[in-house]
C-alpha cells in the first residue's frame, strides 16, 4: 500500500455484485467500486442509498425512505475494485437494501471517517471485541493488523449460535486461554489463521459461556511482552461493557461508534455523541474514539 | 465573451445576478446542511462550478454545543433535525473557517442566528465584514432553540429584528422566514419594510416523532424541523404567498424545502422564486447540485428558455 | 359477559369510550375519505368490526359541486386534494344516505362544514336530530374553499362558530382544528372555552404542487390540502401540543394526520390522543382499520398494557 | 357466466405471475387474484399498489409514492383465477410497477367502475377505437362482445409502428373498409378472429395514414344492418377526437375516461370529472360515459 495519504472521499455510484445470506439474520452485499474498494481502511465506514437508481438518471424511484445508511467494511478487495459489507435486517431502510440484486446501482458516498493506522498501535496484541453486525468490520480490521505485523486476536459475543454472523468451526488455539486450548472459531477469521474465540449467552459446547466479557477477562489476565490494547465493535451496550472492562483493567480501548447520520462528512453536526470534551461527530472525529472519552448515557 | 458565447451555444443559461452576486446557477446550498464547506470539499472533484453561492451554517456570538442526541430522526420523505445551532461561535469561525473560503469558486453568504437582538446584530456586523462574504442570513427561525420561532412569527420583532441587523451591518439581508407561524405574507411585509434585501422562504416545520417502545420523543430535543420533499409541497405554498407580497415591492425570493431534483427548483422559480436552497438533498448526493442544474437546464431546453430568470413568476393560476 | 371475556383471554383491549360512543376501537375513519360508509361497505366482506367510529364526509346546508379537476396531486409520501366539499347537502344526505348507516355496526359522527356560523348551525341541527348520528365534528379549516381557514385561525371566530353550534344540537360537538393557522394552543383553548366537547387535532396543510410543463397549479383549484405520512410528524406535534392545552380540562383530543400503522396510532395517543382518526391510509388499503387495530394490539402486549387508553397522553419528554 | 351481479370489489392482494415486456413502450403483468378474474367484467379497472408487500406483513417498505394507479383488464382468465394488466411507463409509479417480479405479492383493489354488458348494447356491430395503452382494454371487452354474438371491429391509432402496444399481423378483414380488403391488423385481435386496422401518422404499407379518425371515418361511411356504436379507449385527445366525429356522424359513443384517483370506490369525490349533469365519479359513474355527457375542458 502507498503510504500517501489516502485520497478524499468519493460520492459515486457503485454496481451490486453480489448479495448473499450472512449467518441467519444478515446479509452480505458484496458491491463493485474502485475508488472506495481502494482507498478505504478499516474501520472506516461508507453510506449508501436504501433504494436502486433507475436505469435513466441519477435519482431513485421513490422518496421513501430518504437517507442513506452507513455500513462498515467487511472484506476489502482493492484490485478488484470490489468489497463486502454484513448488515443486518432493523428497519425499512436495511429491509430495502435487502432487495438488492446483482446489477442493482446504488449511490454510495466514502469511505469515511477515521481509521487505524497499524503504525498508530502501540501495542503488539490488539484484541478485537465485538458482536453482531460489529464483527464483520473488525475482520477487516484483523487483516489490516496482521498485515502489519501485529497480533490481533478476535473476542465475540452473541445470544446464541444462531445469532452469530459468521459459521464457527473447531480451532486450536495459538495463544491458548483461560485453560483453553481448542475452541469453536469463527471461520473467516480462522480462514486468515487468526484466533478468535466466542461468548454465547446460552451454552454450548467449545464457546465460553456468559457474556463477551467472560473471555476478555481471561485474556486481558494473561502477559502480552508487546503490550495489549481493545477495539471494541458491537451494539452499544456491549461496546459500553468492554469499554467498561478496559478501564477497571487501565487497558487502552477504541470504541467505534454508532449514530445516527445526516451528511456523514462533517458538514450538519447530526451524528453528535458526547465525549469528555464537548459532542463530538461519529462521521469525522470517529467511528473510533478512546473508549475513556465517551460519555456513555 | 458574453457574445461569444451567446453564439456558440443555443444552451440555456443558468445564471443570475442575485444581491450584486453573480451566479452560475440559481443554486444556493442551504444553511447547515453544507457546514462552513470545507468538509464538503474534500470529497474527491467536488465541484463548486453548478453551485450558485452557499449560506454557510448559522453562527452565533457565543460558541454553542448544540442539543443532546439523537438529533435525527428519518419521517415519510423526510427527516426531523435537532441540531440546536452547533457552532464554534462567531469569532473562531472568522479565524479559522473563513479563510478557507477564497480556495471554492462560488458565492458565500453568512448565516447567523441568536436569541437577542444585539446578538444578531454583532454577529452580522463582524462576518459582513469578511471579504468572502457576500451577504447576511438571518435565521430567524431556528425550531430547536428555547423561543427560537420568536422573530418569525411576531411581525413587530421580525422588523425590530431585520431593520436592527441591516443597520448594523454594510452588506445585503436576507430574511430567513419560518413556516407555521401565522400569516406569512405580514410577517414578509414587515422584514421588507425593515429592509431585506431579500427573503428566504423558509426554514423547517416544527415536528415529532415518538419511539414508542420507550414513549419518549426519538429526539433528545423532543421536537425537531421537518425538511426534506415531504415539505415541498408546502414550500412551494408558501413561496408563492410570500412572492405575492414581495415581488410588488422588487424584493427577491429565495425558495426552499424538499428540492431534490430540476423539476422541483422549476417549480420554487415559477412559484416565485428567484433562486432556490437545497437543504437536506445533499445528504443524498453531495453533487446535487450539479444533477439539479442538469436538470434545471433540460427544463428550459424543453421551454424554450434562453436564461432561467425568465421563469421566476411565471405561475398562471388556473382559479385566476 | 365483560368479566367472561376479560378470564378468557389476555388479549388487551382496545375498546374507548369516548363522548358517551362506546368504541371498539380507538380507530376513526376520518372525513371525506370514507364517503358516507355505504360506498366502502360494498368491498367483499367488509368489517366494521375493528373501525370505532365513522366520520362521514362533510356536509354542508346547500349542494356543493366541489372544485374543478384535478382534484388530486401526489406528493413525497403524501398527497394534495382539493375537493372543494363536494355533497349534495344536508336534506339529501338526511334522506338517502343516513338510512344505510343502521346496517353498519359501528358509531357514526357526521361532519358540518359552511361559510357562515348560521349553516354550520342549521346543519349541525338536522343531522343531530338523527338517531343514528353520535356526535357532530365541526369542520371549521377546509383549505378548499374560499376563506375556509378563517374559523380555524382567529381563535375569536372560533369560538363563536362552537359556541353557536353547540347551542343550536343536543349531541356532542367536535372541533376540527387547522394547522398553520397560528397558535394552535390558542385556538384549542377556545373552543374549550366556547363548549367544544372533543378536538381533532387536525385537518390538511396547504400546499401546492406546480405543473412545469403548463406552469400552472396541478389542482384545478390551485392549492389543496397535504394528507398522508408526510405530515405525521407535524400532526403528532400538534397533538402534543393540544394536549397539553386540553387534558387540564378534560377534553378529549382525537389525533389525526398521516396515521398508516399501529405504531403511528400508537406516536397519536402517546402524545395525547384518546382516539385516532385514519384517512388517507384508506386509499392504499379499504381494510387499514383491521391491519391498525392488530398493529396497537401487539403493541399493546408488548407494553404489557390492557387497556388502550392507558397509553393516552403518557409521553415522557427527554427534556422535561 | 352466471347472471348474478357481480360480488362487490375485492380489497386483497395478488401474486406477480408474471411480467413481459408488451411492444417497445409497455409492460404486460399477469396476476393471481381469483377473486377479481372470476368478478371483472371489462371496461372495469383494478387499482394496485406500486410497492411490492414485505415477507411479513401487510404493509410495503416505502411510503414513496403513496397512492395505488388504476389498471384496466387486458385478458382475463377467471378458469385459472388470473389476469393480465398491460402499462406503459409514465411516471414514477408505472416504473416501480416495472420492477416488480414473479412472486412479489401486490395490494389490490377491484374490479372498479361499471361495465359495458352485451346486452345492453343496441347494436350488432361495435367499433372499439382506441390507442396505447387503451387497446389492452379493448381487448377483453372485444372478447365479452364477440361471445355475446356481436361483431366488434378494432380500430387503432399510434404515431408509428413501434408505438403500437402489440405486433401487427397481414390479415384478410372480414368486413373490407375504405376499398381495402387486406391490412395490417394487430396480432392479438387476429388470433381470436376479430377484424382490426391500424392508423400510423407516420405512413406505411397495410396502415391507414392519418390520425384513428381517418379509419374511422371510413368505417363510418359503411352500413350496418344491426346498427353501429363505438367504444374508445386511449390517450384523452384521442378519445375527444372519436367522440367528435361520433358527434357528427350522430352514432352512439362510449368513453371510457381516465381520472387521477384516491380511493377507487366512491367515497371521496376525487376523481371527478365535468359532464352535462355536474361532476361525476369515473370510479362509479364511469369509467364508461356516453360520450355527449362529457363536457371537454
Ligand atoms: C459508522 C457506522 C457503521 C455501521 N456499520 C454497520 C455494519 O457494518 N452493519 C450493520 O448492519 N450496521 C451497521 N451500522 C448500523 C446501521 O447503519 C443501521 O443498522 C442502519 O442504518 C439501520 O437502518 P434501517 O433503515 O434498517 O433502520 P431504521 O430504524 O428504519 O432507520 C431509521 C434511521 O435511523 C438510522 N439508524 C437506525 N439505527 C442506526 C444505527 N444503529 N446506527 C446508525 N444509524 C441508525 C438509519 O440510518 C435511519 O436514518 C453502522 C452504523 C454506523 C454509524
Ligand atoms: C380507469 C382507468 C384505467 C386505466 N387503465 C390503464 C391501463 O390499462 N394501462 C395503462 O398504462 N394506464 C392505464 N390508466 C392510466 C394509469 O393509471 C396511469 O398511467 C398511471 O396511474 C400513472 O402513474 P405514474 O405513477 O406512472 O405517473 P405519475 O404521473 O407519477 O402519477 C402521479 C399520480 O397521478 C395519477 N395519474 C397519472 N396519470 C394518470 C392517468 N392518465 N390516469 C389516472 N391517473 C393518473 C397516478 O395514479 C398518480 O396518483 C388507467 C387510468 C384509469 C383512470
Ligand atoms: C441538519 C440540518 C441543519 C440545519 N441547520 C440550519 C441552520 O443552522 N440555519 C438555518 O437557517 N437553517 C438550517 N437548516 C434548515 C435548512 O437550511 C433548510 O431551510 C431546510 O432544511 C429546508 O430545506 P430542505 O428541505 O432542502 O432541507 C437545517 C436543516 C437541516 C436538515
Ligand atoms: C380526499 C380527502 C377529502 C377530505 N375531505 C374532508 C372533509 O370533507 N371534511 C373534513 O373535515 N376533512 C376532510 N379531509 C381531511 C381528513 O379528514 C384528514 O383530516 C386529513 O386527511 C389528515 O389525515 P390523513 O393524513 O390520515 O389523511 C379530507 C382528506 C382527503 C384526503
Ligand atoms: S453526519 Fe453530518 S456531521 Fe456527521
Ligand atoms: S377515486 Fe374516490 S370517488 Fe372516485
Amino acid at each position: 500500500m502507498s503510504k500517501q495519504k489516502p485520497a478524499g472521499p468519493y460520492e459515486t455510484v457503485a454496481t451490486v455484485i453480489a448479495q448473499e445470506p450472512a449467518g441467519a439474520v444478515a446479509y452480505c452485499l458484496t458491491l463493485e467500486c474502485p475508488e472506495i474498494a481502494r482507498s478505504a481502511r478499516p474501520p472506516q465506514f461508507f453510506t449508501i442509498s436504501c433504494h436502486p437508481l433507475t436505469g435513466d438518471g441519477a435519482d431513485g424511484i421513490s422518496l421513501d425512505p430518504l437517507l442513506r445508511r452507513p455500513l462498515g467494511f467487511y472484506r476489502l478487495r482493492p484490485e478488484k475494485g470490489e468489497f463486502d459489507a454484513v448488515y443486518q435486517v432493523v428497519g425499512r431502510g436495511t429491509k430495502l437494501l435487502a432487495t438488492l440484486k446483482p446489477g442493482d446501482r446504488v449511490r454510495v458516498l466514502g469511505p469515511l471517517g477515521k481509521y487505524i493506522s497499524p503504525k498508530d498501535v502501540n501495542s503488539q496484541t490488539v484484541l478485537l471485541a465485538g458482536g453482531g453486525v460489529g464483527l464483520p468490520p473488525l475482520y477487516s480490521l484483523a487483516e489490516t493488523l496482521k498485515d502489519a505485523g501485529k497480533e490481533p486476536i478476535v473476542i465475540a459475543g452473541a445470544r446464541r449460535r444462531e445469532t452469530l454472523i459468521a459459521p464457527t468451526v473447531p480451532r486450536k488455539l495459538k495463544r491458548p486461554v483461560g485453560g483453553r486450548r481448542e475452541v469453536q472459531s469463527l471461520e473467516p477469521f480462522a480462514r486468515s489463521d487468526i484466533d478468535s474465540v466466542v461468548a454465547l449467552e446460552e451454552p454450548e459446547d467449545g464457546f465460553f459461556e456468559g457474556r463477551i466479557t467472560v473471555p476478555l477477562k481471561e485474556y486481558l489476565e494473561q502477559d502480552y511482552e508487546g503490550g495489549v490494547e481493545i477495539v471494541a465493535c458491537g451494539p452499544p451496550p456491549m461496546v459500553r461493557a468492554i469499554a467498561g472492562l478496559a478501564g477497571e483493567k487501565s487497558v487502552k480501548c477504541a470504541a467505534i461508534m454508532e449514530s445516527r447520520m445526516g451528511c456523514g462528512i462533517g458538514a450538519c453536526q447530526t451524528c453528535a455523541i458526547k465525549t469528555t470534551s464537548g459532542y463530538r461527530r461519529v462521521c469525522v472525529e470517529g467511528p473510533v474514539f478512546d473508549s475513556k472519552e465517551i460519555v456513555w448515557e | 465573451m458574453n457574445q461569444e458565447r451567446g453564439n456558440k451555444t443555443a444552451e440555456p443559461s443558468l445564471e443570475i445576478g442575485l444581491l450584486g452576486m453573480k451566479m452560475r446557477t440559481p443554486i444556493i446550498m442551504a444553511s447547515g446542511t453544507f457546514g462552513y464547506a470545507f468538509e464538503i470539499a474534500r470529497v474527491a472533484e467536488f465541484d463548486f462550478s453548478q453551485i450558485g453561492a452557499v449560506v454557510l451554517k448559522s453562527v452565533t456570538l457565543e460558541p454553542r454545543q448544540g442539543n443532546p442526541p439523537p438529533r435525527v430522526a428519518e419521517t415519510p420523505s423526510g427527516m426531523l433535525n435537532s441540531i440546536g445551532l452547533q457552532n464554534p461561535g462567531v469569532d473562531y469561525v472568522i479565524r479559522r473557517y473563513l479563510g478557507m473560503l477564497k480556495n471554492f469558486d462560488t458565492n458565500f453568504i453568512a448565516g447567523i442566528a441568536g436569541d437577542a437582538i444585539r446578538e444578531y446584530v454583532e454577529c452580522a456586523g463582524k462576518l459582513a465584514a469578511h471579504g468572502d462574504i457576500r451577504a447576511i442570513e438571518v435565521n430567524m427561525s431556528c425550531p430547536n432553540v428555547k423561543d427560537g420561532r420568536r422573530f418569525a412569527s411576531d411581525s413587530g420583532a421580525a422588523a425590530e429584528l431585520i431593520g436592527a441587523v441591516k443597520k448594523g451591518c454594510r452588506k445585503p439581508v436576507i430574511a430567513k422566514l419560518a413556516p407555521g407561524t401565522g400569516d406569512i405574507q405580514e410577517i414578509a411585509r414587515a422584514c421588507i419594510d425593515a429592509g431585506a434585501d431579500a427573503l428566504s422562504v423558509s426554514n423547517t416545520y416544527v415536528g415529532m416523532v415518538i419511539d414508542t417502545h420507550r414513549r419518549r420523543p426519538l429526539l433528545g430535543n423532543d421536537a425537531g424541523g421537518l425538511s426534506g420533499p415531504a415539505i415541498r409541497p408546502l414550500a412551494v405554498h408558501n413561496v408563492h404567498l410570500v412572492y405575492q407580497a414581495a415581488a410588488r415591492r422588487d424584493v427577491p425570493v429565495i425558495g426552499c424545502g424538499g428540492i431534490m431534483t430540476g423539476d422541483d427548483a422549476a417549480q420554487m422559480m415559477i412559484a416565485g422564486a428567484s433562486a432556490v436552497q437545497v437543504g437536506t438533498a445533499v445528504f443524498t448526493n453531495v453533487h446535487i447540485a450539479a444533477d439539479i442544474a442538469a436538470g434545471l437546464g433540460r427544463y428550459l431546453i424543453a421551454q424554450k428558455e434562453k436564461e432561467v430568470s425568465a421563469i421566476t413568476g411565471t405561475l398562471q393560476l388556473n382559479r385566476a
